[in-house]
């Protein structure tokens, strides 16, 4: 019998509910949570109990290692999941590794967290700002795009967007030819779009997300800006094109850990999930399925759920479902698998709804990531 | 030509934009000079009603099937008439109280009324097309110039100066000032003070609403579009002299101007400059630029 | 011999754009005395105590108090040095009791008004002399009510009793009696004859019946302008006083 | 309905009847009754705080709360509000001057509507007030004491009100103008209209009045007419503690 | 002994009583709101001030306390100095360009003022921008007692809590204190007694920063973290909510509603979306309905029946 503590398997779905990043991850992740509890007790017929609790971090970093710090010492909770935004999953990783409890983080994007803030018990799951520019702007230097310009954010997540991707269009051929830093929110970016414009360059790279992203995409169309210089999105989850709709967005070159109409597999999964949630899911909440039904089957092979065990038979087993093809947990935390090349259809192209893009490469795990031996993580050892 | 390394011709387009920006602020900050003029309340839910207008707008062209003309009409007085509301069932009690009490229950209106958007229509929000008659725009040489931009700039000084216009200069503006004052005696004198305080706020309100309106085909129509920008406004108001409806509406365009620079010479203090502008403003004019010092 | 002048004003003058509010005044206030300033609606009386106590920035001219230049000072500077206003209306701490509000004036004093670590009690020490002036304005039986519930006339007396404590030797009085009914008038009137025993009083006031009763010296302004000057008999008589202020009812 | 008004004697402008005042919880007047006459001047007499003012806000409805009696005209204004019952031209003249500061002089003048066409045009007002027309553009708010006192009657004998009422309104103002303020007031009343006169001056009032009415804690304790006014005068003095 | 004393004696006894029935960390989350809002209620109730921007004052102690913490290693006590001393600093600027204006026209102008130090904060380097700063030291105090021990966390931030308060209590009462109520109830009588208002005033600021910026520091060490939640206006909204739900100018009411408030965010963290429209229907409600606050009706409620015979 599975060695369980406190009588059950316990997993805390620590996401942002209601805010800005609650339709990415959100009552999705939860929902998606749920469907990998059901899925595994149905398949694998566990010996133990299963629970799944959820709470809105509202994105504060505070609430967050509030809600964990608490969730551990009073709630017995096992694993926390999802994460979405880099502060709160930083926030959480700490304070699980202080108590030796396992962080699964499939919303947060930022490279520390398998990096300079790596540690032994997080794994991270979906994507990262390395992934993300590395296949869209190698993809779009390869078509002809070779002058860029970037549109950033300016704090540290759109410093490190741009950086990224900078030096993958450096490598690729292409070239860089300035950028320009917008304030965080911003609403209005036509100012910035013109300076964009003004430099001529064919590449419009948005190192930023979110309702930045969607105003940019929308604005640089109604400056009559988008026909002739064409817009990469870094960071762009199907929601955003969704909500923008493909007449703002076609054409967009944009990298995804996840389509769901991307083979039978997928299908199969994302009209269960289409029938809970009328949405298709996003890679964030497809990655959370994932990365629970995972961790499950390694508390199983495990017979325990100490975290440390578990983490080595999540390093130790491949993943292999909907989601991932032989993906697997690296030292640094990270979980390698392939990403996809998408571009945005035209709405003429569109058959059906949420029929949005068109998968134009696969991108190999290991050149998806930051390899091992360029990390700096600690725990890699070299 | 250069100005400072930057072609005047990049510096013409960027004033433009400047000036639309700017006359979002001056719609909105006119809008809170009105009411708290006569309410002396400092409207904080504005912004939540600034973007209800916009989604107002989405909500009559996917469900009524409302064109933008409709509802640049119809939205600001559907919108205002919920100002009224608020006004007769909440705001009206508070008036022989400290003003911030008003001040508090605006936050607090503004809370909900984001939440229940935001539980309605998620958080990243619905797009909202140009109408036909206004898509594409004027070649001006040194920029592209979107039609519907041109038609911002243009609604808004008609309506922000028709405002001022009515306030400053006809009886009912005198009315207005008066009942800022001593609303009471106003009312000895035969006025339905009540009526005007309901009516002024509901057009506050729906100026919020119609610029909102305005607002929807070029911003992404989203639950938080109103709370990223009321603090801006306020500041606005605050250079401007609060309570001064010249002052909201010429420091409204001007700061648009001035924030459009900075985003061409130093666009990292974009954000901050109108704040920075305030400090100073502040320092050597505590009432602000066209404020009467009380 | 030459007269002990406590304040003396030169050339005073206040325009408010374009407008010549106060005229090249000349005021001279002989110390231990009452002094009146009279003068028709407008005449800049209440602009004369607001550039005295610098609430106003004079345009031209130089005030001299005890015999020194305050002309550049602030508000709060001269009412340091002795020289303090009361207000047309009503001033008083409403919902402070009647000994905090003269306590708040004696407070300053102590020199601990910035120590927010002492405990309140520390002030105690000043209720002595707080009661004392209380008496002396017939409040004493008042000194723990709120002062709102105070009827108007005993406001008026509690403002002059706070004034006190500051032992002004120069207080500013603008228009003590007015609102007041006629038990009050005389009872405020006996107080400003009675604390002006061993200082000296600058009032603004209409009710001539007062004016007459405590006055020494009275000036007469007009349109900004000094139009007369001297004791009330003097004053009075004065054909262009009666014409421009008293009209007919003199006396 | 109209026949309670063929009942009530034509020459009746106002009748109050046991009327109560409240600000907040504390209750001001207690039940105050009184009556005038077209073309009659009354004052109300009392100590500070008898409740003078709180009697005319009361018959506004510029008070927290008030029960009982008003009729205007004949007509019941007790549940109107304070808008409605000015329509019915009655020009309030407030104790604390209500001048606004942000209009000019002129604005001030011109703010109340006329409720109908009797009223005094500006160029009489002028005439009246010299000083006014002096300040005719500068802001309310830098009128002197009595300018902004002169400033108050003024504005309402523009409307053509016929029954107005004043409270204390020959307060700060220098003799001579107080001497000017009486022979308006004598003008007015030759012109049939009705006036309330709240004063503490009672040589200004005595000379012009028709009835005197002595209030008291919120109570009407006496009245006394023109011609009683020598016989009860030690009554008045003692009442009032002239 | 009076309701105060009682007061005093029950918070302390809840103080030691509560860590042992509810979760600590969060009791420690709640004490450092209710020393932010009493810090808060010394300018809002006992000076008439409203700031809408106090947050600045919370969160850039945070920030500073966690640099001096983490970036140059010293002791959680020094960190904490230099978490209220910033404050204090940010609190002179801030008083000396807002004081000059009252109402309205002060909350806007802190409003402002504070937006403008949540835009450093997201810029500067050392904050760690949008991520904040993870993972601070919470060292040991005086170099001997290990505060990564909760308990040892708790009974300090106690203490703190304690001294912010006493001293909030004590400003109050106080020489300053009475002349502060005498600015409140007339600034232009004040004046005309010779006091020099605006400096009364502005220590009255500073005052208050300091404190908030010590409950921010406080918070630091208890969380380990600094973020821009705490700098964000919906902060400055928050203390005043709690402020407004415990009694405006009740000593004890800052303390209640932070607890309420607090307590509120944490169970009601499983109601997601709501919990932004439920915070906006308490305050409508409060200003509406119950605006004395919490502690505010039960000290009416308790006159009101004393005077019954
Ligand atoms: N701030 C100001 N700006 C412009 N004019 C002013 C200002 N203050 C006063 N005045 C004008 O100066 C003149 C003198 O005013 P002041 O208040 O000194 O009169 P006063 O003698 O006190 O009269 P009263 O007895 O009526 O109070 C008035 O005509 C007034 O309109
Ligand atoms: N707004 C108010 N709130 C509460 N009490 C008030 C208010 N206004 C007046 N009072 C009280 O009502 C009573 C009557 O006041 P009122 O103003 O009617 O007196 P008055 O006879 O006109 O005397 P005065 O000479 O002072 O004008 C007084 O005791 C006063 O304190
Ligand atoms: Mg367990
Ligand atoms: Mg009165």
């Amino acid at each position: 019998a599975t060695n369980v503590s406190d009588g059950a398997v316990k997993l805390g779905v620590l996401t942002d509910m209601s805010g800005t990043y609650s339709d990415l991850a959100g009552p999705g992740t939860v929902e998606a949570t749920k469907m990998a509890v059901e899925d595994f007790i149905a398949k694998e017929k566990p010996d133990f109990k299963i629970e799944v609790i959820s709470a809105d971090h509202q994105n504060k970093a505070d609430i967050s290692a509030n809600k964990a710090r608490e969730w551990f010492d009073t709630q017995k909770v096992d694993t926390i999941v999802d994460l979405v935004t880099t502060s709160t999953a930083l926030a959480v990783m700490k304070v699980a590794n202080e108590k030796n409890r396992i962080s699964l983080v499939s919303g947060a994007g930022s490279t520390p967290i398998t990096n300079e803030q790596c540690n032994d018990t997080t794994v991270h799951w979906t994507y990262d700002t390395y992934s993300l520019p590395v296949g869209t702007a190698k993809a779009v230097v390869k078509q002809g795009g070779k002058n860029w310009y970037f549109i950033t954010a300016d704090y540290a997540f759109g410093h490190s967007l741009e950086k990224n991707t900078s030096e993958v269009v450096t490598k690729s051929g292409g070239k860089v030819l300035g950028s320009v830093r917008h304030p965080f929110p911003g609403s209005d970016f036509s100012s910035f779009l013109l300076s964009a414009q003004a430099s001529g360059a064919q590449v419009i790279g948005l190192a930023n997300a979110g309702a930045d992203t969607i105003n940019s995409i929308k604005q640089a169309k109604e400056f009559g800006i988008t026909p002739k210089q064409s817009l990469a999105g870094l960071l762009m989850f199907i929601s955003d094109v969704h909500s923008l709709g493909l007449e703002a967005t076609a054409g967009m070159y944009l990298t995804t850990g996840f389509y769901w109409d991307y083979n039978d597999e997928t299908r199969a999964w994302s009209k269960r999930y289409f029938e809970k949630m009328k949405r298709m899911p996003t890679m964030v909440q497809a990655g959370n399925y994932s990365s629970v039904y995972h961790y499950l089957k390694a508390v199983k092979a495990a017979g325990t759920d100490e975290a440390k065990a578990v983490m080595a038979k999540m390093r130790e087993m491949p993943v292999n479902d909907f989601f991932a093809k032989n993906g697997k947990v690296r030292a640094d935390g990270r979980m390698v698998h392939d990403m996809y090349l998408a571009q945005v259809k035209k709405p003429s192209e569109s058959k059906y709804p949420w029929d949005y893009y068109h998968i134009r490469e696969v991108i190999k795990g290991e050149d998806a990531f930051i390899p091992l031996a360029e990390s700096k993580c600690p725990l890699v050892k070299k | 030509m250069d100005i400072f390394g930057i072609p005047i011709q990049a510096l013409m387009g960027q004033l433009l934009i400047g000036l639309i920006n700017g006359s979002f602020y001056a719609i909105l900050s006119l809008g809170l000079a009105i009411i708290f003029g006569l309410l002396n309340i400092i409207n904080f839910a504005h912004g939540a009603l600034y973007m209800m207008g916009a989604f107002c707008a989405w909500i009559g062209l996917n469900w009524l099937g409302l064109n933008y003309w409709v509802a640049l009409i119809a939205v600001p007085v559907v919108v205002g008439a919920f100002g009224m509301l608020i006004e007769r069932t909440m705001l009206k009690h508070l008036y022989k109280l400290d003003h911030l009490y008003g001040l508090l229950l605006t936050f607090g209106l503004a809370l909900i009324i984001e939440g229940l958007f935001r539980y309605r229509f998620g958080i990243s929000g619905e797009s909202y097309p140009v109408p036909e008659l206004l898509a594409g725009g004027f070649n001006l040489g040194f920029m592209f110039l979107p039609k519907y931009r041109a038609w911002v700039i243009a609604v808004s000084l008609v309506v922000c100066f028709g405002s001022w216009f009515i306030i400053e200069r006809t009886k009912l503006g005198s009315y207005l000032r008066a009942g800022t004052e001593n609303p009471q005696l106003l009312q000895a004198f035969g006025i339905n003070v009540p009526l005007m305080i309901t009516l002024t706020y509901g057009f506050g309100v729906a100026l919020a609403a119609f610029a909102g309106v305005l607002a929807a085909p070029v911003l992404q129509v989203n639950p938080v579009m109103g709370s990223n920008l009321i603090i801006v406004v306020f500041a606005v108001v605050v250079i401007g002299g609060m309570g001064s409806i010249m002052g909201s509406i010429v420091t409204g365009l001007g700061l648009g101007l001035i924030e459009g620079l900075t985003k061409v010479f130093y666009p990292e203090a974009s954000a901050v400059v109108i704040f920075v502008i305030m400090g100073i403003v502040l320092l050597l004019r505590p009432a602000g630029l066209f404020g009467r010092e009380r | 011999m030459s007269t002990d002048y406590i304040l003396q004003t030169t050339d005073l003058t206040k325009e408010f754009k374009g407008f010549v509010a106060v005229d090249k005044v000349k005021l001279q206030v002989q110390r231990g005395t009452i002094h009146a300033l009279i003068g028709p609606n407008g005449a800049g009386k209440t602009t004369v105590f607001n550039l005295l106590t610098k609430f106003l920035t004079p345009t031209r001219g130089t005030i001299r108090f005890n015999g020194i230049d305050i002309t550049p000072e602030k508000s709060a500077q001269i009412a340091r040095r002795g020289i303090v206003r009361s207000f047309q209306i009503s001033a008083v701490f409403p919902h402070l009791s009647v000994l905090e509000n003269v306590r708040v004036a004696l407070q300053r004093k102590l020199g601990t008004s910035f120590h927010f670590w002492r405990s309140a009690k520390s002030l105690d020490v000043l209720n002595g002399r707080a009661m004392e002036l209380l008496e002396s304005v017939d409040l004493q039986t008042f000194a723990d009510s709120v002062t709102v519930e105070l009827p108007y006339g005993r406001k008026r007396a509690l403002e002059i009793a706070t004034t006190l404590a500051l032992e002004p030797e120069l207080m500013l009085l603008d228009e003590p009696t007015q609102g007041m009914g006629h038990e009050d008038v005389g009872r405020v009137a006996d107080l400003i004859k009675r604390v002006a025993a061993n200082r000296t009083v600058l009032m603004v006031e209409h009710n001539l019946g007062v004016v007459s009763h405590i006055c020494d010296t009275i000036t007469v302004l007009q349109r900004g302008a000094v139009l007369a000057e001297g004791p009330y008999d003097v004053v009075s008589a004065d054909a262009r006083v009666l014409e421009a202020y008293m009209g007919t009812a003199h006396g | 309905m109209a026949k309670a008004s063929a009942f009530t004697p034509d020459s009746e402008m106002l009748r109050v009847n046991d009327l109560h005042a409240f600000y907040g919880e504390s209750h001001i007047l207690h039940g105050i009754d009184f009556q005038v006459n077209r073309g009659e001047l009354v004052t109300l007499l009392g100590r500070n705080g008898a409740g003078r003012t709180t009697t005319l806000k009361a018959i506004l409805g510029l008070v927290g709360r008030r029960s009982g009696s008003i009729m205007i005209n004949g007509r019941q204004v007790i549940d109107l509000p304070t808008h409605r019952i000015a329509h019915l031209g009655i020009g309030y003249c407030p104790e604390e001057r209500g001048i606004y500061a942000s209009l000019s002089t002129e604005e001030n003048l011109l703010l109340p509507p006329a409720v109908n066409s009797t009223g005094m045009s500006l160029d009489e007002i002028y005439e009246m007030f010299p000083n006014l027309k002096e300040r005719r553009n500068s802001p309310g708010s830098r009128l002197s004491g009595g300018e902004q006192q002169m400033l108050a009657m003024a504005r309402i004998l523009r409307t053509g009100a016929r029954l107005l009422l004043l409270d204390e309104i020959t307060e700060g103002l220098a003799p001579v103008i107080v001497q000017a303020l009486g022979r308006v007031i004598a003008q007015l009343k030759e012109k049939g209209l009705t006036i309330i006169l709240v004063e503490q001056n009672f040589r200004f009032a005595a000379p012009l009045a028709d009835r005197h009415y002595v209030i008291e804690h919120g109570r009407i304790v006496e009245m006394v007419s023109k011609d009683e006014l020598d016989s009860k005068m030690p009554l008045l003095q003692k009442l009032l503690g002239v | 002994m009076n309701g105060k004393h009682i007061g005093w004696i029950v918070l302390l006894l809840i103080g030691l009583v509560a860590p042992f029935v509810v979760y600590p960390v969060l009791v420690m989350k709640i004490l450092c709101f209710a020393l932010f809002a009493c810090a808060f209620n010394l300018l809002l109730g006992y000076t008439g001030l409203l700031s809408f921007g106090h947050a600045a004052f919370l969160g850039s102690a945070g920030y500073i306390c966690g640099y001096a913490m983490q970036g140059l290693g010293l002791s959680p006590e020094l960190g904490l100095l230099a978490g209220s001393a910033g404050a204090a600093v940010l609190g002179f600027i801030f008083g000396s360009l807002a004081i000059r204006r009252a109402g309205i026209y002060f909350a806007m102008i802190t409003l402002a003022l504070a937006q403008l130090v949540f835009f450093l904060a997201l810029q500067f380097p050392f904050t760690g921008g949008e991520d904040g700063m993870q993972g601070i030291p919470r060292g040991r105090l005086f170099g001997l007692i290990d505060l990564a021990d909760t308990m040892n966390m708790y009974f300090f931030v106690l203490a703190v809590f304690l001294f912010g308060f006493w001293v909030i209590d004590r400003a109050i009462d106080s020489p300053f204190g009475q002349v502060l109520k005498a600015i409140r109830e007339n600034e232009p009588r004040a004046i005309s007694l010779g006091y020099d208002v605006d400096r009364y005033k502005l220590l009255a600021f500073v005052l208050s920063a300091a404190l908030a910026g010590l409950a921010g520091a406080t918070k630091t060490l208890v969380f380990q973290l600094a973020s821009l939640t705490d700098v964000h206006w919906h902060m400055s909204g928050e203390v005043v909510l709690m402020t407004l739900l415990g009694g405006v100018g009740t000593v004890f009411g800052p303390i209640v509603g932070a607890t309420i408030v607090v307590s509120l965010q944490n169970y009601g963290a499983e109601l997601g979306q709501w919990v932004t429209v439920l915070t906006g229907v308490i305050f409508v409600v409060c200003v509406l309905a119950f605006r004395r606050g919490v502690v505010g009706e039960v000290a009416l409620l308790i006159k009101r029946s004393g005077i019954r015979p």
